[in-house]
């Protein structure tokens, strides 16, 4: 191979500072998305197991509409199909603080909130309905049941799954850079056209994903651990079958 | 205290209730017994409205559950019900499990509510698992501990179905003993159940349902002792000879 | 000994390019679905045929997609043997790859709506600008006027886009790229090319380093073509007043072209 | 809004970019159906590993499902194109390199379906199996797969809707699928609304006729449990 | 036929069994009871090594368990079980679930397996379910279903681990006599059951565990007529009692 690798190009110049930017972005633009999707997914996941007709369509609508388009479809959506629907100087002022950004938050909050949406449903669906009758038995409201009852129990069940599509929203978020959002994918080009060193930049990127997916995963898994509801089955089993 | 006047249910194209005409008076112990299917379960989840009817009037401590003003909360505060699966919350201490509706619903301050948990717990026979999760229990145990969670909401009337069902045979008799004392202070019951020594030593009245419609009722000594339908005796005959 | 690249071809009997789909007119897919563009034309009436006649047999092109992040792994990992784009020749890569001579020389400049007070790297200050990622005029104006609000786009229609809706106020890329983008808009007229050349831009084609053999033949098939005018031909094709995307040669250009050409 | 360009292109992006039948390496359909076929293949014994009573099973296993599921897919298509030529000495095709990176990184979430699949099968149904005196092999393929598999629609269609839309990233290479199709038209024409709309609802159609028809097919074996 | 010599058991810390000493000959009917957790399942379980044990020794039809020459595919098709929760394949009907064993195990041929299947739903009471899929089945049929599997590989002992505790009351009976049946045809038989009325009709012997270790065993009449041990007694007052 004729390649000379060069590590150096990682930490000589600006690259260090630039990953550490990307790495700051992509945990930004993750984080809010993240609670924009969790917010709406719990939500709308919620109400697909209602008995209440219009909600349960509405929310299904929601999910089938969003989750069945790809992200980049969404992104450029977003970016520049909404802005000229707003006034003028709502316009401008959003142009100059970051457009792209919220943009790419409300793209991939959406996106991915129609799939936390679907975790949210099979999670409340594994529920034994029984469980609900019996909080609704003792007088309290629909409404009560699930904010005191299923809901926090669901949670808890679905800490792997959602764990999991966190993972993909942090990953997907690199597909911001589409509009300009110079994220951690971004920065990673960014090293390798200032110092034509692909391999080195893809590496470094990879790696950072690699620690930061993982570290996530290990959070949640103790987070699984803390929150289990005592004589579930919730830790990974390894057995025969 | 509960009346059914002509009351039908369909799920979809399965007639489930047929004509049911039933009246249990205030303070009275009435056992629901029959086949699998035969809608017992439907019965009794109709009187606090986790089922609705098709057809017919259901009357509970003098309110229709069709009156247009009915509101489905106060009646389930009303109206207890214990499960044959429990249904205690996971993620809760038995505690909070107690405590949780009494202080959502009626607005009882914390501190109170769960001195009357701690009365409970007592009188169900198990006052140190306040702090317990429910599956930390046995069976027996859960099932003490949803009937006080019933029982915290003061209602006038219990609705049991199969509450010994799920239980390993020792632990059958505590409940049975709990639901015993319960009834003996006086409280209005209707209980699905297949134990029919309870049944005989607890019941004002047996009630021997079909396919859904009531075939047989009558105090505990002449329905055990000489049932009239051919149904009943049949089914009586299975469930007491092994 | 790693095998040379013209050893490469000729056992293959295959010339591999690493070229683009969306760069038009140097490199992009027709209304035909054909692959075509004045870089891909170079190389198939230039460079091609001196291949054939140095290796005595008769050689096929093919083409592959490169991308400003593949087209230096494509070539070190023997998946093309050549780069024939848009590529601009720079200090930095070269210590990567070898190029070519420059066989065409633009600089970058900024496309904005006519009438806007843009009107070059000095009046940007505090501006929205938007860039093609990684593009060394992004880099340029990143350090000459760090106050600019500089947004970069993985490709151009995004980056035109964002102009066309008032994200940005201005575009920058190579003053060729945004001629042919002035061109292709729906309403030429409404766009306007300003500023001084700020950046300069020879475009080079690349190949392995330290592959003399083979870049003696990609040279000699350039210059043969500036000296004989079937460069000046291709140009016309689809740079002309009937081309592609209408872009006058400056003279000093074709001056600095012919003066490439070394003597025989 | 001038739908003319879609019109005028349609063929190329059926044809080139959705199926695959045309000049350029290409094609969402013609990577995404073998892609889900040997992924799956492939992560049943993922799956299968990870829950294997061997160490030496299921740890390797384990580190590869965490491994993929930690990298993007870009960078594991990256690496197939420039890495395995160095490796082997000398170029694939571009089709084999990103049928390979799919089915090797989608083998990691398959995986991950299959293991929840067998164990939402109650253990009494295997011990009963082994009661009868069947293997373990047996076992697994007459009596849990059977039932995992059903258990497992859901997410295999959700999976397989992420990788038909997954595919565009193999554009990285210069794979021509749906969405490359489009940029490639829109590069030229520079018409991103009309064209990423008509992509957007061609992939609103497949991932939407996927998740009814998973639908009901859930439906017809609830019913009729075979 | 089976014979357990000093057998200890642990789950993790969990003593479960613990110097189990028991010997079942041919023929034999065995009834095994004691409160829940004392260690029947897996008692019964270890015979046909669905658990293996620390200590100990175990040989059932003249072979030890622990022999390396053993194969536990070759024991498992000479002893048949039935659980608590029937087992059966969903997926497969009636006659696929019976026939699947013998033909991939013992490599019977499909008709030959069919046979022998429609002949065993014919003793268990089901002949026309051949066709149907268990859900589409009540218990009953599905717990006798399950016997007629385990027989379908011609065992020489049956294991049974509470047949009927996941029963309706009605479907007891039909289960518990195709038991007695194959009980009277000499079947060696271990069966863990709360059952008092099967096991003083069936029984030779009746083992009481608790804690994992066998308090007391004799024959059914002595038993349950007087139980030696106070733990007996006062199990036995509990079961019996409702
Ligand atoms: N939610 C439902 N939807 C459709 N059918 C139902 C539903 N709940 C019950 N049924 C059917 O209604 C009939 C009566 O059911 P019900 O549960 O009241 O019987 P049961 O007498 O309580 O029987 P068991 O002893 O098995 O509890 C049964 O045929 C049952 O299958
Ligand atoms: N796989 C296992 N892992 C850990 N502990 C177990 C396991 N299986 C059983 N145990 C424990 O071993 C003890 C004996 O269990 P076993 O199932 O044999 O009791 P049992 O007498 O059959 O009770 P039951 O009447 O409830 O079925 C119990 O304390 C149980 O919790
Ligand atoms: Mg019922
Ligand atoms: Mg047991």
């Amino acid at each position: 191979m004729t390649y000379n690798f060069d590590w150096s190009v990682l930490w000589r110049g600006q690259s260090g500072l630039w990953l550490l930017q990307g790495l700051v972005t992509t945990i930004e633009i993750s984080v809010v998305a993240w609670v924009v999707a969790f917010t709406l997914g719990i939500f709308s996941g919620a109400v697909r197991t209602v008995s209440i007709t219009p909600l349960r369509w509405l929310a299904s609508f929601y999910v089938e509409f969003f989750r069945n388009v790809p992200l980049l479809v969404w992104m450029f959506f977003w970016y520049f199909a909404v802005p000229p629907l707003l006034p003028q100087p709502l316009q401008d002022w959003l142009f100059d603080h970051g457009a792209e950004f919220w943009a790419g938050v409300v793209a991939l909050g959406v996106y991915h909130g129609a799939r936390f949406s679907e975790v949210m449903r099979s999670g409340i669906q594994s529920i034994p309905k029984t469980l609900f009758e019996a909080a609704v038995s003792t007088g309290l409201t629909m409404a009560q049941a699930y904010r005191l009852i299923i809901i926090p129990i669901a949670l808890r069940l679905i800490i792997p799954p959602a764990t999991n599509e966190s993972l993909n929203l942090i990953k997907n978020s690199s597909v911001a850079l589409t509009i300009g959002v110079a994220e951690l994918t971004f920065q990673t080009r960014q090293i390798e056209t200032y110092t034509a060193k692909a391999f080195e930049a893809l590496t470094a990127g990879t790696l950072i994903y690699l620690v930061l997916c993982l570290a996530i995963a290990t959070t949640m898994s103790q987070l699984e651990k803390r929150f289990a509801i005592p004589g579930m089955i919730t830790k990974r089993q390894t057995g025969e079958f | 205290m509960i009346e059914f006047r002509d009351v039908d249910k369909w799920f979809g194209s399965l007639h489930v209730l047929k004509r049911i005409n039933l009246k249990v008076s205030g303070g009275e112990v009435v056992v629901v017994c029959g086949p699998s299917g035969s809608g017992k379960s439907t019965l009794i989840r109709c009187v606090n409205r986790l089922e609705s009817i098709q057809s017919g009037e259901i009357i509970v401590d003098g309110q229709s559950l069709l009156d247009p003003k009915f509101d489905p909360s106060k009646l389930r505060t009303d109206v207890g019900m214990v499960f044959q699966s429990f249904n205690l919350y996971p993620h809760m201490t038995v505690l909070q499990n107690i405590t949780l509706a009494p202080t959502k619903v009626k607005g009882l301050a914390a501190g109170e509510a769960e001195k009357v948990a701690k009365e409970l717990l007592d009188r169900v026979g198990i006052p140190d698992k306040a702090g317990v999760y429910p599956a930390n229990l046995s069976g027996g145990q859960q099932q003490r501990v949803a009937i006080a969670r019933a029982l915290a909401m003061k209602p006038k009337i219990m609705l049991f179905d199969e509450p010994t069902s799920a239980l390993d045979p020792e632990m059958i008799n505590e409940v049975l003993e709990v639901m015993t004392d319960l009834a003996h202070d006086g409280m209005t019951m209707v209980v699905v159940t297949h134990e029919m020594g309870f049944a005989r030593r607890v019941a004002h009245r047996v009630v021997f349902m079909d396919e859904g419609q009531i075939i047989e009722e009558g105090k505990p000594e002449t329905f055990f002792g000489a049932p009239q339908s051919p149904r009943a005796q049949q089914f009586l005959g299975k469930i007491l000879s092994h | 000994r790693a095998e040379t690249t013209l050893e490469k071809i000729s056992q293959t009997g295959i010339f591999t390019i690493g070229t683009r789909t969306g760069s038009p007119p140097f490199a992009y897919v027709n209304k035909n679905n054909e692959w075509v563009g004045f870089s891909i034309d170079l190389v198939e009436t230039s460079i091609l045929p001196l291949i054939s006649k140095k290796l005595n047999k008769q050689i096929k092109l093919e083409k592959k997609e490169s991308a400003p992040n593949t087209r230096i792994p494509l070539l070190t990992s023997n998946a093309v043997d050549l780069i024939a784009e848009t590529m601009s020749d720079t200090q930095s890569r070269r210590e990567q790859v070898d190029f070519s001579l420059t066989f065409f020389a633009t600089g970058a400049q900024f496309l904005v709506k006519r009438g806007t007070p843009i009107k070059g790297i000095q009046t940007i200050a505090g501006k929205r600008i938007a860039a093609q990622q990684g593009s060394t005029n992004a880099k340029i104006i990143r350090e000459r006027v760090p106050t600019a609000k500089l947004l970069e786009f993985p490709d151009q229609p995004a980056a035109f886009q964002a102009l066309a809706q008032g994200q940005v106020q201005a575009y920058t890329n190579d003053g060729i790229q945004l001629a042919g983008l002035k061109a292709k808009a729906p309403k030429p007229d409404e766009w306007a090319i300003v500023g001084e050349f700020f950046s300069y831009e020879p475009y080079g084609m690349a190949m392995r380093k330290n592959d003399s053999d083979f870049r003696q033949v990609v040279n000699v098939g350039l210059m043969e073509a500036i000296e004989s005018g079937k460069y000046f031909e291709l140009y016309e094709k689809w740079f002309g007043p009937k081309g592609e995307v209408p872009y006058p040669l400056a003279p000093e250009t074709k001056r600095f072209l012919q003066m490439q050409v070394v003597p025989k | 809004m001038d739908f003319a360009v879609v019109i005028n292109n349609v063929g190329f992006l059926i044809f080139q970019g959705f199926l695959g039948l045309g000049n350029f390496t290409g094609g969402t359909l013609r990577l995404a159906v073998p892609a889900i076929i040997f992924g799956f293949i492939l992560g049943i014994f993922i799956g299968m590993g990870r829950l294997a009573r061997s160490r030496w099973i299921y740890l390797p296993a384990t580190l590869y499902v965490e491994f993929f599921r930690g990298v993007p897919l870009v960078m594991v298509i990256f690496w197939f194109w420039f890495i395995i030529p160095v490796v082997v000495g000398k170029s694939l095709p571009e089709y084999s390199v990103a049928l390979a990176a799919f089915v090797i990184f989608e083998a990691a979430y398959f995986g991950e379906i299959v293991r929840a699949g067998i164990q939402s099968v109650p253990r009494g149904q295997a011990e009963a199996a082994t009661a009868t005196g069947l293997t373990r092999a047996q076992t697994m393929r007459h009596v849990i797969l059977p039932q995992a598999l059903r258990n497992m629609i859901p997410s295999l269609v959700t999976q397989c809707i992420v990788l038909l839309k997954d595919t565009s990233l193999a554009s990285i290479i210069g794979y021509v699928d749906l969405t490359k199709a489009a940029q490639i038209v829109n590069n030229r024409e520079i018409r991103p609304f009309e064209l990423y709309l008509f992509i957007a609802v061609i992939y609103w159609l497949c991932s939407y006729g996927m998740s009814r028809y998973a639908r009901h097919i859930e439906r017809r074996l609830a019913v009729n449990p075979a």
